[in-house]
Parts: structure tokens; sequence; C-alpha cells
């Protein structure tokens, strides 16, 4: 099925009558996934948000429980309600890293309940990029620029360039297509050709390997520039590390739960003020550690879906492609077990 | 007759060479290249070799002075590169008593400007303080335009200015780059990491990113150096400087002519005060 | 958890009447961590505190928060009250709800609610409260006092009685000050020099008192019971040791300037001392007019001093000494009338004088012999004209306030001309006469009954005629303008603070008013106190005032000092800064701010990573820190906090209050 | 918290007032049973130079309306040159808060005595007169925590 890129409005249209539709939206000169509503200006193509979408299912500030001390104190649980939503027109390299964070926050055994009710009611429409960042390197860590395997619905622009072509792939896919009646057409051909201008050759058993270097000495070069900031943990899409406070107001008050980065100097100090990862290295260590072997020894795939963004903001201008290559290239040392 | 940059970064490698040769520097923190043709990044020579990798062009636009205070007590010196805002820089963070001059090998260069819109209104090309200097020390440029965005700002009224920076504060997300590469920034644990007090709460919403933005920008305000790195470095391209440059223009204002960052040991003006100072609370 | 109590005052009526008690006490209940809320009628009297002590018990508390009047009138009560239980002084926090809330407001409704909010924030700042120990600092006994006249003699002598060692620091060669300049005192009329050598003979001669002459107060660092004063003794060119005052240098020196004891009436040589009766009464060299020291000349006194005590050689000497207690007595200066009034003659004509001018010239070891002549011709005057008030509650051209004593020393002064000369006539234009002593009013009734004649209204101008003075005025009583023609004309001119007060209050670091006088502690209750603890002041320095009074406050301030000085050690306030120094960067801006220099950068052993490393951090001298707090609000990382008023607690209260 | 603008809308003032000269002033004023508007609280701090710019932002932040610093004349302060940094302080504050659209009239600093009881009364009837006209403050206020879920 396809529709006219013209009635891209009158789709979304649709959609919001039902749902909140999140859409790339620019304002205030950044693109980014936003509530849709008349006036936006939505920007389907062109360059990948430099915030990632997973702030839709997993945001930056989720209040959890609130409570009252005193006499008639009480706890109780800050459920997200408006969850029906669709996340239309995420890049494939951003739905991967969805489906990263669905095996972190639904699988063995603890389910997230936050995030889970938010996945459940969110139909995701996965678009195909048109072009490629000259930081994007999805395909070198094996995912196809033009298609996202476990989206609901797939959307691509058609050969002609004149539609968008979709394809539901699930249930909640096809009953969100069955609701666009009007607006589609059979038929239609999606173009598929996008490839990624930067190719990085990663070794096919970095991970394992990588679980061999952990003293290996091209840790020092490589992290020396860091400056130790978070961009890097607050543009990626797959990174998922929180921490819990409370906002307290004399007898009432509540807890949430907010983004954390492994960069920071705080996030592993103990109490009495030791840091088993005192200084950047250590830190940048197991960040890129944590991106490219141990996710995989719990998971089984990498986490790290080659979409560039830290490649694009790192202040220092520290490249996770340029150390994937180099630690691929690496001979392992006597030291290296 | 003016070096050009080729000219420029053979010097660098040789003096790089000379400094690790007398075994006093542990490491020459100066640039290379990335795989980028437009992006350098920070590199740090410990042996000859690699002082082959020193390059110098229009996009050595990263700090080094700050990578000295990741040893606050280092066996050996850093050979720094530095150019007039690097030399600002080490200048700050000695006044700051954070680093040591006898920690510090410093090879100043002579910058005619690189790929950062900060450049065009540099003040000081020359390097301030160095222990070699490399190419011939060029006339200063008075800055007309170092207050015009902040005077320009002033003129929104209450209302335009809150909305206005309370979109920037939206945009945030919270990461502290800007205080990493700030040279001004060099307290050994922030206040913001300090959750016990309660400061500043974790979460990044606009509130908690206001407060953050208005307390580092009164910290540093007195002791800014005008770099830029803050600008620079922020992923979501927040007008960092217009927030900062607004306490330089005050004190300039009213305390008389003041800037950062020289080799005169002024105390920043939150430090002292005179008995002369303007007074409006009669 | 905290255990909070609140305890809510009604002050009989006083916060009763406006603020619902028992509505703030409900409304405290509901606060986290209180434990106990209540009201009583008085809480700062015996059962009140009583019912305290006894709740703590019952309800296990372990912090107080009492909302009743101004922590300034009853925290240290309720401190020491608390010293009885088991709970630390320091876990108390006041709401002032009297002061600041029912005593200013008269919308009850309103003022209930801001007293919730002042118990509100006090308990969110208790729950941060941390127990607090007042540690003691060692206290050096002994005492400087600035300035040799009948104030600063008498503090001395009482002090050195109570055998505590005291040095009087004094500019003069000689100590003494004004009073010994005066001939007769009122209102007894006994001589002032009869009654105040004494004194200074007791002073020069006691085993306690050190005096230090032609010196002055360099510099004063420390804090109370630990000062350390640099001391600047100007060269007196002639050795104190060795000389005995024999006088003979004074009789053979050529060099004659104008006496400055004498008020510029007769003359002394450039080797003196400042009058007869001088303590210490060894001579001094004035380098300004002596011959040798300006054009290497003469040397005279050198040559005939029989014990070679003459040094021209002698320079400057700066001592250091550690006291425990200061007291300012530095005692007042008239004020130059010439400036002020030139239609007095601003100071042409000889015969228009000062009154301590015409002390001079009625004191029998005056330069006169106590002859009262006209400074000009030395003619005895028949008809002398008195001016009170010259300067004195003039605002546009003198000073606003009272000098106090001139109404009384006129008096005497017209009493001396009527009985020194025969067939006399005293014209004393004043506005006010103002006799607040005992005895005074008689004094007055006398000298007008002995033919001083009192005119309501003030001098307009005064002008030579002949060899007369023109005193132009007006009689307000008889509503019409006066003229007399007088022989001389006595000023009755205002007191002013001594001329280097302003840098002395500097050093001591207390502080003056706009007129310059050292503003007291408080002026009813503490009159010999200065806000800095430790300095003590007393006699005109604080204020124009009479012997009397500067006598009685000379031995209130000596009262002050033994107390201090009484005790091996004093309590210090805990509420002082400390510093955390696992987080302090040691970049040393807090060490700039403190007023005390109580801040200093030390070396301790650190870690840096799994390093051992040596790190700079600041450090807090506990005995100089008075608790100001401006480290505090320097410091970028908060790792020097103020005790007792810690970032999280002022935090807390802010919290507390915009709920 | 402030209540939202109907016309008996009282603002919140935060006044800090330093403990030798503006609070001895204040209690003057009590003594003299001297009347001034209910909508000023009192935080007593040793000296006016211990108040932390920080303070002045977090009032704001937990919905305070106006913010008033008070201390000794300039040559007064207990502590000799306390209040010289707090002039430097919040001048350079207050500007800098003016320039984030914070009415300069929010925030307010004020040389008070121990004996000026009067001017005492009659900076917080002026200043509280002020901010009411000024009405509540949104600016740097954050939603109490009953609003705004997550955004």
């Amino acid at each position: 099925m396809k529709f006219k890129k013209t009635d891209l409005n009158e789709v979304l249209k649709t959609l919001a009558r039902e749902y909140t539709v999140f859409a790339p939206i620019v304002e205030n000169e950044e693109k980014k996934f936003m509530p849709w509503a008349e006036s936006k200006d939505v920007e389907m193509e062109g360059l990948n948000t430099i915030k990632p979408p997973k702030d839709v299912l997993f945001p930056n500030v989720e209040k959890m429980y609130r409570y009252k001390m005193g006499l008639e104190g009480f706890i109780e649980e800050i459920f997200p309600e408006d969850t029906k939503r669709i996340l239309f027109g995420i890049r494939p390299c951003d739905m991967r890293s969805i489906d990263s964070m669905d095996k972190v926050f639904l699988t063995k055994e603890y389910v997230d309940s936050y995030y889970a009710k938010r996945r459940d009611d969110a139909t995701i429409v996965a678009f195909g990029c048109t072009e490629a960042g000259r930081t994007c390197f999805c395909e070198s860590m094996g995912l196809n620029p033009n298609d996202a395997p476990s989206a609901d619905v797939m959307m691509n622009v058609s050969a002609d360039g004149e539609d968008y072509v979709l394809e539901a792939r699930t249930e909640k896919g096809e009953e969100l297509v069955k609701k666009l009646e009007g607006l589609i057409t059979d038929g239609g051909e999606a173009k598929k050709d996008t490839k990624c201008s930067l190719v990085i050759n990663k070794a096919e058993d970095l991970d394992k390997k990588l679980a061999k270097m952990f003293e290996h000495p091209i840790w020092d070069k490589v992290t020396k520039g860091c400056i130790g900031c978070g961009t890097c943990t607050f543009v990626c899409p797959t990174c998922y590390c929180f921490d819990i406070d409370s906002e307290n107001y004399g007898a009432e008050g509540c807890k949430y739960r907010c983004w954390d980065s492994c960069m920071f100097s705080d996030y592993t100090r103990l109490a009495g003020g030791a840091n088993p990862r005192p200084t950047k290295k250590e830190r940048l260590r197991n960040r890129y550690m944590h991106k490219l072997s141990y996710f995989n020894e719990r998971y089984g795939e990498t986490l790290c879906v080659g979409c560039g963004r830290c490649v694009e903001k790192c202040p220092a201008h520290l490249d996770i492609s340029e150390f994937i290559e180099k630690a691929s290239a690496a001979e392992l040392g006597k030291e290296d077990k | 007759m003016a070096l050009s940059e080729k000219d420029i970064e053979l010097k660098i490698r040789e003096e790089a060479k000379k400094a690790l040769a007398t075994g006093e520097v542990s490491c020459v923190i100066g640039w290379t290249t990335t795989r980028f043709p437009d992006k350098m990044k920070p590199f740090f020579a410990e042996t000859e070799a690699e002082c082959d990798e020193l390059v110098w062009n229009k996009y050595c636009i990263n700090g080094t002075a700050k990578y000295a205070l990741d040893d606050r007590y280092p066996s050996k010196k850093f050979a720094i590169i530095a150019r007039g805002c690097d030399s600002r820089a080490i200048n700050r963070m000695l006044k700051d008593k954070q680093l040591l001059r006898e920690n510090l090998y410093i090879i100043g260069v002579v910058c005619d400007g690189k790929e950062n819109p900060i450049c065009e209104e540099c003040q000081h090309k020359n390097p301030l303080t160095y222990d070699v200097l490399i190419g011939e020390p060029v006339p200063e440029q008075i800055d007309e335009k170092r207050f015009a965005e902040v005077e320009a700002f002033e003129k929104l009224s209450p209302d335009e200015k809150y909305e206005y920076w309370a979109k920037q504060y939206d945009k945030c997300i919270h990461c502290y780059a800007c205080r990493n590469a700030c040279p001004a920034c060099n307290c050994v644990e922030c206040y913001a990491d300090q959750y016990r007090t309660g400061w500043q709460g974790k979460a990044s919403d606009r509130i908690q990113n206001q407060v953050y933005g208005l307390t580092r920008a009164f910290h540093v305000g007195d002791r800014c150096i005008e770099c830029g790195e803050c600008e620079r470095v922020c992923p979501m391209g927040l007008p960092i400087m217009r927030q900062t440059r607004k306490m330089l223009k005050d004190i300039n204002d009213l305390f008389g002519d003041y800037e950062c960052g020289m080799p005169d040991d002024a105390m920043p003006v939150l430090g002292g005060y005179t008995l002369a100072d303007p007074d409006e609370f009669m | 958890m905290a255990r909070i109590g609140v305890f809510i005052c009604h002050c009989g009526t006083n916060i009763a009447a406006t603020v619902d008690v028992e509505a703030v006490a409900a409304a405290a209940r509901e606060f986290p961590n209180v434990a106990f809320a209540t009201t009583y009628k008085y809480m700062c009297s015996e059962p009140g505190q009583a019912m305290i002590k006894e709740s703590i018990e019952d309800y296990n508390l372990d912090r107080i928060v009492i909302a009743s009047c101004s922590p300034r009138m009853h925290e240290l009560t309720f401190r020491k009250m608390l010293k009885g239980t088991k709970i630390n002084p320091y876990m108390l926090e006041i709401a002032n709800i009297r002061e600041q809330c029912a005593w200013v407001h008269t919308d009850r409704a309103k003022a209930t609610e801001k007293a919730i909010d002042h118990v509100k924030m006090a308990v969110a700042k208790v729950g941060k409260d941390k127990p607090l120990t007042t540690s003691t600092i060692p206290i050096t006994k002994r005492a400087l006092v600035i300035g040799g006249g009948i104030a600063g003699i008498q503090a001395a002598l009482d002090i050195a009685d109570a055998g505590f060692d005291v040095t009087i620091v004094e500019k003069e060669p000689s100590i003494g000050g004004h009073m010994v300049m005066l001939d007769k005192t009122f209102p007894t009329m006994d001589c002032s020099a009869c009654i105040s050598t004494p004194k200074m003979v007791d002073a020069g001669a006691h085993p306690n008192i050190t005096l230090k002459t032609s010196c002055e107060v360099e510099k004063v660092e420390g804090y109370v019971g630990n000062f350390e004063v640099t001391i600047k003794e100007k060269a007196k060119y002639v050795n104190h040791d060795l000389c005995t005052g024999c006088g003979l240098c004074q009789t053979k020196c050529p060099t004659k300037v104008p006496s400055e004891f004498n008020q510029g009436i007769g003359t002394r040589p450039a080797i003196y001392i400042p009058f007869a009766q001088a303590v210490p009464s060894k001579p001094v060299i004035d380098p300004t007019c002596c011959l040798k020291l300006t054009k290497d000349k003469c040397g005279i006194c050198e040559k005939v001093c029989p014990l070679q005590a003459i040094n021209y050689k002698d320079e400057t000497k700066y001592t250091t000494e550690k006291y425990g207690a200061i007291v300012v007595a530095t005692g007042y200066e008239l004020v130059d009338w010439a400036k002020m009034y030139p239609e007095y003659g601003g100071g042409k004509y000889a015969d228009v004088i000062t009154g301590l001018q015409f002390e001079r010239l009625v004191n029998a070891s005056g330069p006169t012999e106590g002859h009262i002549v006209r400074p000009s011709d030395g003619k005895e005057p028949k008809d002398v004209v008195i001016v009170k008030c010259v300067g004195s509650r003039d605002q546009n051209k003198g000073k606003s306030y009272c000098s106090r004593a001139c109404c009384m020393y006129s008096a005497k002064h017209a009493h001396q001309i009527l009985d020194k000369i025969p067939g006399s006539n005293v014209y004393i234009f004043y506005m006010d006469v103002r006799t607040p002593g005992k005895g005074y009013e008689e004094f007055y009734d006398n000298t007008r009954a002995d033919g001083a004649q009192y005119i309501r209204g003030r001098v307009s101008k005064i002008f030579k005629e002949g060899d007369k003075l023109i005193c132009k005025g007006e009689d307000t009583l008889l509503g019409k303008q006066v003229t007399v023609e007088a022989d001389m004309v006595i000023l009755a001119t205002a007191m002013e603070p001594a001329a280097n007060i302003a840098d002395v209050a500097g050093k001591l670091g207390i502080s003056i008013d706009s007129d310059r006088w050292v503003t007291e502690a408080h002026p009813k209750l503490r009159p010999v106190e200065t806000q800095t603890g430790g300095v003590f002041l007393c006699g005109t320095c604080q204020g124009p005032k009479d012997i009397p009074d500067t006598v009685a406050q000379a031995g209130a301030a000596a009262a002050k000092v033994m107390a201090l000085l009484n005790h091996d050690e004093m309590e210090t306030s805990p509420m002082i800064s400390s510093v955390d120094q696992t987080k302090c960067s040691g970049c040393g801006y807090c060490v700039e701010v403190c007023p005390y220099k109580a801040i200093s950068l030390i070396q301790v052993p650190g870690r840096d990573g799994n390093r051992k490393v040596t790190k700079t951090v600041a450090d807090v001298n506990s005995g100089l820190c008075q608790g100001c707090g401006c480290c505090a609000a320097t410091c970028r990382t908060g790792c020097i906090d103020l005790k007792g008023y810690t970032n999280e607690q002022i935090l807390k209260e802010v919290d507390a209050l915009c709920q | 918290m402030s209540v939202k603008t109907n016309e008996n809308w009282e603002p919140k003032i935060l006044a800090f007032c330093c403990n030798w000269c503006t609070y001895t002033g204040a209690d003057l004023a009590g003594l003299n049973r001297m009347k001034y508007p209910e909508n000023v609280r009192v935080i007593r701090v040793p000296c006016s130079s211990r108040v932390n710019p920080q303070f002045i932002l977090r009032a704001f932040q937990k919905g305070c309306d106006g913010v008033l610093v008070c201390g000794c004349h300039p040559g007064d302060c207990h502590y000799a040159t306390g209040n010289y940094f707090t002039r430097r302080r919040f001048m350079l504050m207050q500007r800098l808060l003016e320039y984030n659209g914070i009415d300069p009239k929010r925030f307010q600093a004020k040389w008070i005595s121990g004996s000026e009881a009067a001017k005492f009364r009659d900076t917080v009837t002026k200043v509280s007169a002020e901010i009411k006209a000024l009405g509540p403050n949104t600016k740097f206020a954050e939603p109490h925590f009953t609003e705004g879920g997550d955004k």
C-alpha cells in the first residue's frame, strides 16, 4: 500500500484523532520527535534527529510515585496515562535501539512496568533512510538503512519518489493501516537503495576479542582526549542507565527517575568517596566495552547501532567507529587473557 | 615573513621532539587528524615518532590547556601547544591554583584564527605565557563587538528574554560538556555532583537546566576568559557565551576594564572589593 | 528520624492577641518530624522552661523549636536551659513571632499564617541542626589602654589594681590629656591639677602599668583574648633610661616655639616636657624645630647633659605585644572654630580665645602664672564676653550635637573672672543653660549671684574697634539688638573626637558614626563595649561628656576588662566555618574574603585515585573565625560551610517557606 | 505557594536579614509597634555576605514572588568588610536575573542599620506593594510536583 507524499498531513491528522503521533518535527532550529499538531512542520527525509526517539518510551524525567508523610500519609504510583501513541518516521537504527531496550526492560524475569506500559501501547512506523549522514555506519554494524525488520509498519519512499510505500508487519501495523482506508491505495514499490557513506571493517568476533583486551594498551591512547562529559550517553539511542531521586515539598514529595551517564565522575562513586572508575580512562573503556562486548555476553547482540550521533556530537571529536576499526585490527599481546 | 601553516606544523613537531628529548615532559598535548578532513582531535604525543602525528591547520579548534588537569600531581611536566586562548586558559587555572607553573612546558604558537566563530573577535592572537614561541607576534585587534550580542539582547522585554532562555534551556540535555570543557570550571568536585546538600537536582527538565545554567554563569562570570569552548562543545547549540558574557559586560561597566586570563594577577571581581565601588542599595 | 518539639509562647497577650497560637500549634503537628507541639503563657519563665524539659523526657525529643520573641532576646536563655537536658544547646531554632509578626501586624488570620510559616521554616532548619560544642581559647591577661587622658589613666589604674598588666599608649610626650590643662573643675571648684596629677603619678609608679608615651598603635591583629598589637614609638632623641629629668637641657635650649600644651600662649624649647608636672617628667626633642636635627647646628643639650642621655640618631621603633583586651580612651579635641565662624574674627583677633586657652591663662602653672591678661597686650581685661554653643547645636555650620560640658565650664570661667578681677563684667550669650549634674544648678545660681550677666541670644558678629572687641548680638528675652564692647571674648567651642580616631577605629575593626564618635555596642545597655569582642571604650571618644561621667565610664570599662581577663580561657561560639577537605580544590578565594584572616591554605596528605599525594586545602583557625559566613557564600563547591547556618539548612528554610 | 491571580492574592516575599543590623532594625520596628504588610518572611543570617546568590535562585525556583537582601551600611558591617562583597555580588546577580527575564523589582537589596526601624517598615511596604503590582512570579518557578507529570 502507498499514499501520496502530499497526503502526509492528512494521514497524520487521521492518526492524531486516536493516537498521540510523535513525528520528526523541526522546531526552534532543532529536529526532534514531538507530538504532532497542525502547526508543526514535519521533515521525514533529511538527517536523523540529534536527540534519539528513546525519550518517548523512556523519558528523560519520569515521576514514579507520590507520597505524603504524617497522619494521613500515602504512597501512590503515578502511571503514564495517554500512552496510545504512534512513533511515526523513526529510522532503522533507532528501531533497532528500541529492540535492544525491549530486551533490557522487558526480558529476563524483571519487567519495567513504566516502560512496558508505554511500549505495549506504542505503534511504531519506521521510515527507510533516503540519505545517510557522514557519520552513519549502521551497515557496518549489520543493519540495513532501508529496512527495519521489527517495525509495526515499514514506510519507504516509492521508486518514483511521489508516494510513501507502507508495509504492515504486525497486527498493530495492520490495525493502523486499516485506519487509513481512504487515503491509501494498493501497489507501489519501495526504493531501498540508500547506502552508508562511512564504512568501517569491524571484526566479526569483536565482542569476544574485546573481552580479552581489558588491560590492552589501546585504552590509554584512545581515552586520553575524552573530557568526561555526558554528551555521548545522552545522544545515544541505546543508553538506558537511569538514576532515581526524590523531590520533597515539606511533608509531601515524589520519586522520579532520570537519565544518568556512566561518563559522570559520580556515577560509580561509593559511600565514603571511593570510586572503582576514578578517571575517564576506566569510564570510557567501560562505555565502549558495554556497547561492543558486555551487551553481547548478556543479550547476544551489539549495543551500538551505528547511528553516528556520538561521533558527530563528541566535543573532543572522539570516534567510536575509529575505535572499532583499531580494536578489530589490534593484535592481542601476551597479557590479554 | 609570516610562517605558513605547514612551517608552523613542522616547527611544532620539532619543538615537541625537543621537549620530549629533555626527559622532563610526559607528553605533548596538541592536535592530530581524524577520519574527517574538517575535524582535528586533541592528541597526546608521548614518543618521538608520535610527534610526527601532530598537525596545525585551521581545524585545530579544541582547547588543549584543560587536559593538564587530568593529572593534578604529575611526576613529569605536561607540554602544551598553546594558542592565545589556551595560554589564557593556563593563566586562569594558575590563578585558581589548580595548576603549578613548574608542571607545565608551554609551546606558544601565534594563531591567526581557526574555523571557530569566536576567532573573528579574538583579541589575543599572541600567547600570553610560554616557554618557547613559534611565529612572530602579530598586532592585536580590539574587538568592538565584544559585548554587542549582549547589548542587543538586553534591549528585549523581560518576557521575551525569559521565553528565549526558557526555550534554550528546554533544549539542554544536562550533559555537563560546557562545564567539562571550561577552564574556569576547575573545581575538584562540582557543586552539581553533590546531591547531599541539594543545590541541584539531577533531572534534565527546564527548571534544573535553568538553575544549572544560571549558577554556572554566576560561578564563572568574573573568571571567564571568553574562549568560547562552552558554546563550541554544546551538543544542542545553546548560546552559553551570551549568558556568561553578560556578567563580564556588567563588571566592565561597574568596576572598570576587566579581562580574565591575563598575566597580571588581579583578584577576580567577586573575590575583592574597593571602598569606591558604586552603591545602589542605599 | 528527628523528633522535634515545637513550643509556642503566648508571651502573655503580646503574641496571643494577634496570633492564634493554638492554630499555629495544630499546624506544627502536621510538619514532618514534629513529635510534639504545644503552647504556654510564658515560655521563658521558670515553669515554661520546666515544661519544656519535661516534654523532652516524655516525648524523647532530640531538637527544639521555640516560637516566641526575637532570638536576639532569649536565644541565650533557652540555650542555657538546654544545657541541663540531654539535648545539645545548639539543636535549637527560634521562630520570631513577636517582634516580626504579632507586634507588626493587625490582621489576625494573616499574622497567624505568617507565624505558621516562620515555625515551618524553623522546623525545616532545626531538622538539619548538628550538635555543636563550644571550644575555648586562652586569654592573655594583659590590657592595652589607648589614650593617656583621665579616662585612660583611671581605667588603667582600676585594671592594674585588680592585678593585671596594663600598657597605656599616649601619642603626646606625657599622659594627662586635657584635664591636666584645666585650672579649676566644676562644680566643686577644686584645682584640676591637684586631683589629676596624683592619678598621673600613681599611673607612672604603678608596678602593673607600663607607660608608652609618644607612641601610637600601628597595627592590631588577632581577636578577643589574643590581640597582637604593634606599637609605633616615635623617636624621642632622649634615652629615658639614663635621663633623671633634671631639666638642665631645657633651660639651655635656644629654640622657642609656641607651646601646644598652653594652646599657643607662651612658648617652649625644642627639648621639652609639655608641662611641669608631666609624667614621665623626662623631655623629648621636637624634630621639627630642633636646630641640630633640622640644620645640624647647635647640639647644646648633648653637651650640657651630665648623663649623655641625648641621642640624635634615635629612630622610630616598632614593638609587638600580646594583649587580652583593649580600652579606647582617645578623648576629644575642640573644633577648629576659626574655619566654622569667620564672623567671630576667624582667629584674626588674639583676644578672641577658646575655653582651653582661658584655662591656661587662669592656671597658676600656666604661662601667665594665673593672671588673666589679654594675650594681645597683656593688660587685664575688664569686660569679658563668653559666647556659648560655638559649633555645637548648629546643623548647618557646625556640629548638630550639644557638647554637654560647656554650660558648666563657661559658668566656671565667669566665676573665676569675677573672682580674680574685681570690678570686671562678664556677659554670657547663651541659647539654653544645661545643668544636668549633681550640684550643677546651685553652681549656676551662685555664678549669677556673683554678677555674671546671662544674655539669651547668639552673637552674630565680633569685630575690633580701637582695642575693644565689639560683640553684636541679640537678646531674645528683651527682643532687641544688643552690642557689648569687650576687652576679651571666650568661645565655648564644640567638642569633636580626636583627629586620628578614624585610623584607630579602622585598625581595631570598630565602627564610628557620621560625627566620628566611636559607636558603642548598645547606647543604653552596653555603653562601654564595642561591637568587636574584647575592645571597650570610655570617655569622650564615645561622645561629649564631663569629667565625672568620663571617670565613671573608665571604671565601668575597667570592670568589663577585669571580667574578661579574670578567666584563663574563654568560650568561643561554635557557629564558625569548617572545611570539608576531601572536596576542597585549594583555590584560596575563601582566604581572600575572610575579614579576620582566619583561613589559610595548608598541605594535607590525601589520595588521588589510588596514589598518596599531598593536597593543598583551606583550613579555618577556630579562634579567629567570627562566623560571618562570607567564605561559605564565596566557595563555589560549598565545601567551606558555616556551622549553624549551613548551605543545606538555608536551602531547607527557603524550600519550607515556599510549599 | 502563591495562590493564582485573584485580587486578594498575597505575594510571598523572602527577606534575608543580617543579624547585627537589619534584623535588629526589624526587632526595633516591632518594639515601636510599627505596622507593615504580612507577606514578608525573614531568614536570619549572621552577615549579608552569608547570602549565596544561589539562594535567590532557589527562592524563585520554589515559588517566591520577590526576594529582599538587607544588611548593614557599608562601613558599619559587624564583620568589617562583609557587605562590600554583598554589594558586588548582588549588583551583578540582579543584572544577571534581569538579563534572564526577572523584573529587577522582584529582587532588591537595601542597607538598613540597627536603628533604622522606619526604613525597614518603609522598604517592606514599598517592596510588597511593587511585587503585588507585578503579580505572581511564573519565571524560574518549578511546577508543583502534582502538576505536569513527565514532559
